[in-house]
């Protein structure tokens, strides 16, 4: 039997291998190696403090409006780590996590928060898609992009990542719609991190979870502890594999908790009580891995100092970079609409030129 | 009288109206416990309930479907699209729909409600939070349009807008929701729907604005003080219908015509105040209208965004091109 | 337990208590009286009649493109006469025979298929929504007006029919999750008729059942047999208690089979073979109940012949009526766009009658 | 060379090109047992299987969202929206999505993709079957919106939308689709986007017309010859971008203009053309430019559409109108 039908979402049973003090389950083991552990954690250390960066400069005006990503560490580290080269991601707008996974440096990603479209384009050769505003609107693209690929005999696979929020969009439905019908290869996945801005999540939908909402297309949902990292590898490990050998979509919803403000624009203190954080905090998905590496004893508190030493050195780089870029030039907002320039965008652009 | 801005008039109209008026239901999403990530509708929720003030799930085509089906009913929805981007999920409810339903059923079947939006640019947002929809909708029949100019203007445009019995969407100018402080009377008073705006009377050239661009161009008037030139300023305030004869009576005077909007300026609403005045007034006019507009691009990022507005310098420019042709 | 649990759509069960050989299932009985029963047969052979009535109009260039409600009749009139005064119905554009039972004169019904937008006028009282041409669209307002009537405390219901093909579109997904959030008194009646035109229900979904859709959205589900007055009849009646009673919304999955063409303008040939229709005609839901009425001892070819007679005279006298209305005013298409004609459309329609 | 109707032509060029390009799907609803409701790609799925020709499910906003998809991995998708009303769902995937994509990854990912619609009124079809959308689409950034007005038109302008490095929505005018024939070559060829057609050289007034209204003014121009007025008739075929000069061009020869359109009158195309006009050839126009064009309200049903529809009659009363300014 397959995990998913172990784990069928309307089994009441969330997938978790990693407790919340840092042991396995009975019977269950980790799905990586314990280096490959550690280099996971060091990426989640090295996410949230560049994630801290961002409210940092953010705060200080050198950033706009940003969407933390605290928290939800462990669900985009463990998904995105299982990906390969070719495949491709269609991220929501907090996947700061995820983009670092597919290889964009950061410097891009600040960037892009800092209001420069160069922040948008992603290295070639890495299938990063461009942040996706309006919410649960890009799935249709993963849909697409994977159903192109399957079309044309490559093996590869999409993923696109979104909220509790996005499920309740038209375009979410016709996306996992047409993924069922079409056999697409491609993962929904679901950070349900509890709130939609201020709306919380049982007043997003009254299905119990998020992950049955498969049920509707005959693809295969899995509701996995979204903070248990390794939860999130074995669960995504099989829905790709599954979806590489020409087994369809899954759907796949990680429980978790944001952390911070929805944005840098958002006052939580306005929805949410302190308290209700607290029972949340005790899963957060470091502590968490900590307490298993400790108890592999691969981590202390030297360890942690270095690793957090190394990535603090990175993302002050990053940060430098990114704020060395110049103001972009007034052709660059006329010059990628089209392949070429239309004369009226020609003659826009020279009157503005004008007008400087 | 208490000073108001823009965002603190649309709650207090929003407030006394639906004291007056159990029939109003305020829904969308984030209006409720947040009170609306501008605040518009703070305190209001806490004031009439939740069943009166109703945080939806995301989806903006539920909320305008549904408010749609309220309106059928009797009630008088006032529906919230947190931003100007995620109006366009709505455009086949409204267009197919709402707009339709009372010449569909030839007035049995009526669904008179509001779309409260927040638009345009200049708060330097993320993508598709600046905005400017509205020529698409001036352009969609059986709705109408409004777009207030200041907070005095937002509260009277409002109260006229819930209690008309048309459709109507309200276009809020994000950008001067605390920008500009005035006088707002508590209490009832109504700005009829469907009649211009005469902000400033001159005699040089007539200048067309709405929304936060109305304050542009009276910093463009200022500037152009010294240069003695006179503008006359016309807001429509309604852009569907618009009020035609304001804007040719000013035009039959001037002669000279500006045009400012922040939407692209392909097929913007700008060129249907041009189609109209080649219609109604050519033989006064003494020289070619100027478009101060967005570009036929995507509203830029933060970085690029002061590139795409139109603003005081390139509005001057414009005046002083059609006073010397 | 409720009908909705015994019939869980997970449990793969269709309900049925008519059998199609006339016979009731081992301990089921007909929800309403035999007298019910006859006068409900009455209204469907009057559906048919005047469907037939239609399509010929349209050959014979009398009607516009016209939708048959041919194979349908068991699904509509089972639902639409559980209705009460006072409750809505949303109907989609197959809905002729939901139109009838609801109290639109038939005149009204063909008028609008003639192209007079008075035919989307019922008369005044009468709940009964114009034709929603957009698929799938209005659901959302079936919800929102029963919405409003559980705001205001009104105990009425609302049903909206759509098919098969309508449950592909964002909007149908997004009145589910809204009525299931507020748990809205709303029918969502599905006439599954097999096909969205040439486009086979296998290929609008990869969901087993259209009824298990609902448990994406916390609300009951059921797939009846919708050729099967009895079972459509109890179902909707317990969806339209539990409604009326606080007890929210419902998804009905009516398993019929669409007779005819998709519209007059279709040619269904380019995808069906007659093969493929023949076990359909089998369950005929006019058949089925004759069968029944006929073990009763209420009907034979004496009442056949009386009841059609009567209804082809009715039908008679409607088109009659609905020709006799003559071509709309000039005025009418501009007269009811707004509350008050605006000053564009006046002069439009100077203008327009100066040119006539 | 064979004679054919429209819905052959596009056929044709549908057939030749997924021959010379395996990277072309054909995608939509009924498009392929049926062959389309109009026939348009009938065979195709027989001749090229369903993994290039794909019945979807009822979805407008995903079949254009995952054709986008499939275009950004190299694809080269054809999406078929089966009527004009039902594109209105799909807005927001092309204003937010497929327009930007190359702008906002600054040229890293594209997405050339077709939209093929069936546009606009005449055959006494159902609500939501006459739509004219076109001016919606021309104030959209980033997409590029042709329109045939002819079977040999209708091939070689798809070619180009098809071969086009942007996305490109293609009109139909399904009214015309089988009412003229003409002489449409087998194999290449392909007519430029953004380059307007002289359907008909002329000195008195200046006719712009698209789609099915090309043939409404050349049946005016008939009637005028009478008059001894000799129209000068521009079919635009891209409404965006539009070909500018072209249209100059000929105002500076006539001085006067009508334009004739389906859509609604307010903010319609035919507002921005006055606009353009305006701008550059203001001293040449010797009276208002006319529009003919539908009202300000939705396509009324079949007995009254004849009522909405531009017609020769009103052509050439507009017409005169301009000659006797
Ligand atoms: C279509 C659309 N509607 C509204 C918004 C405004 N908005 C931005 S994020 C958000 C909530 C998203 O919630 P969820 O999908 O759970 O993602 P999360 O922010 O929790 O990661 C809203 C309402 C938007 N960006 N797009
Ligand atoms: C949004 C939309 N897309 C496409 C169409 C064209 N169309 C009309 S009916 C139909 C199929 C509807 O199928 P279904 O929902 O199963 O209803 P049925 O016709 O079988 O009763 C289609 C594609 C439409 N009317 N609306
Ligand atoms: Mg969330
Ligand atoms: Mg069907």
């Amino acid at each position: 039997m397959s995990l998913f039908d172990d784990y069928h979402p309307l089994k009441g049973k969330m997938f978790q291998i990693l407790k919340p003090d840092g042991t396995l389950h009975l019977d269950m083991k980790p799905p990586v190696s314990d280096q490959e552990i550690f280099n996971l954690y060091q990426k989640m250390v090295f996410i949230r403090l560049a994630d801290q960066k961002a409210l940092m400069l953010q705060r200080q005006g050198r950033m706009g409006t940003y969407a933390p990503v605290w928290g939800q560490e462990a669900c985009q580290v463990g998904s995105a780590s299982v990906l390969r080269k070719g495949d491709w991601v269609f991220p929501a707008f907090r996947e700061l996590g995820a983009s670092l996974m597919m290889g964009v440096p950061l410097k891009t990603i600040y960037l892009y928060w800092m209001g420069n479209e160069e922040g948008s384009r992603a290295p070639d050769g890495i299938n990063m898609m461009p942040v996706s505003i309006p919410v649960g609107t890009h799935p249709l693209h993963a849909v697409g992009t994977a159903w192109a690929a399957k079309i044309k005999g490559d093996k590869i696979v999409t993923v696109s990542y979104f909220g509790d929020g996005a499920t309740s969009k038209g375009d979410f439905h016709e996306a996992m719609n047409l993924a069922g019908v079409f056999k697409v290869p491609t993962i929904f996945f679901c950070q349900n991190n509890q709130f939609a801005i201020s709306v919380p999540r049982k007043i997003q939908t009254a299905s119990e979870t998020i992950a049955q909402k498969a049920v509707a297309y005959g693809v295969d949902g899995i509701q996995v502890d979204g903070n248990d990292l390794f939860a999130v590898y074995a669960a995504t490990k099989e829905a790709v594999d599954k979806a590489r050998s020409g087994g369809g979509a899954t759907l796949i919803e990680g429980v978790t908790y944001r952390f911070g403000p929805h944005t840098t624009a958002d006052d939580p203190t306005k929805y949410r009580r302190e308290e209700e954080i607290e029972p949340w905090k005790a899963l957060d998905p470091l502590v968490r891995l900590r307490l298993y590496l400790k108890g592999r004893g691969l981590w202390n508190d030297e360890v942690e100092k270095q690793v957090t030493e190394k990535a603090q050195n990175e993302i002050d780089q990053a940060v430098k970079e990114a704020e060395a870029v110049s103001t972009p030039d007034v052709e660059d907002i006329f010059k990628y609409v089209y392949a070429e320039m239309t004369p009226q965008l020609q003659e826009q652009m020279e009157y503005l030129k004008g007008t400087l | 009288m208490p000073r108001l801005n823009m965002v603190e008039a649309i709650n207090l109209a929003l407030r006394e109206e639906m004291e007056r008026d159990d029939r109003i239901v305020v829904l969308g999403e984030d209006v409720g416990r947040e009170g609306g990530v501008f605040r518009v509708t703070d305190g209001l929720q806490a004031r009439f309930g939740d069943d009166r003030v109703v945080d939806t799930p995301l989806a903006e085509a539920g909320i305008v479907g549904t408010a749609m089906g309220m309106a059928l009913y009797g009630l008088r929805p006032i529906a919230e699209i947190q931003f100007d981007g995620f109006l366009y999920p709505c455009l086949d409810q409204i267009t197919n729909h709402i707009g339709r339903m009372r010449n569909r059923s030839r007035g049995r079947f009526t669904c008179p409600l509001v779309i409260r939006v927040p638009y345009g640019g200049g708060i330097h947002a993320p993508e598709h939070h600046s905005e400017s929809p509205e020529a698409i909708l001036a352009h969609t029949p059986g709705i109408k349009v409004v777009i207030p100019s200041t907070p005095y203007e937002a509260k009277g445009l409002l109260l006229s807008s819930i209690r008309s019995p048309d459709p109507v969407i309200f276009l809020e100018p994000k950008r001067i929701y605390r920008a500009i402080r005035e006088e707002v009377p508590e209490g009832d008073y109504t700005i009829p729907l469907g009649k211009a705006r005469m902000v400033q009377k001159g005699k040089d050239v007539t200048v067309i604005a709405w929304g936060a661009m109305v304050r542009e161009v009276l910093n463009a008037a200022e500037e152009l003080k010294g240069d003695k030139i006179n503008l006359e300023i016309i807001d429509p305030r309604t852009i569907s219908p618009m009020d035609v004869d304001s804007i040719i009576h000013s035009v039959r005077k001037t002669g000279r015509v500006v045009i400012v909007h922040e939407a692209p300026k392909t097929c913007g609403l700008g060129a249907e105040i041009i189609a109209l005045i080649n219609e109604k007034a050519f033989l006064s006019l003494q020289s070619p209208i100027e478009r101060v507009t967005g570009f036929d691009i995507p509203v830029p990022l933060l970085k690029s965004e002061h590139y795409y507005l139109p603003n005081p310098k390139r509005i001057v420019m414009a005046v002083k091109k059609v006073m010397s042709f």
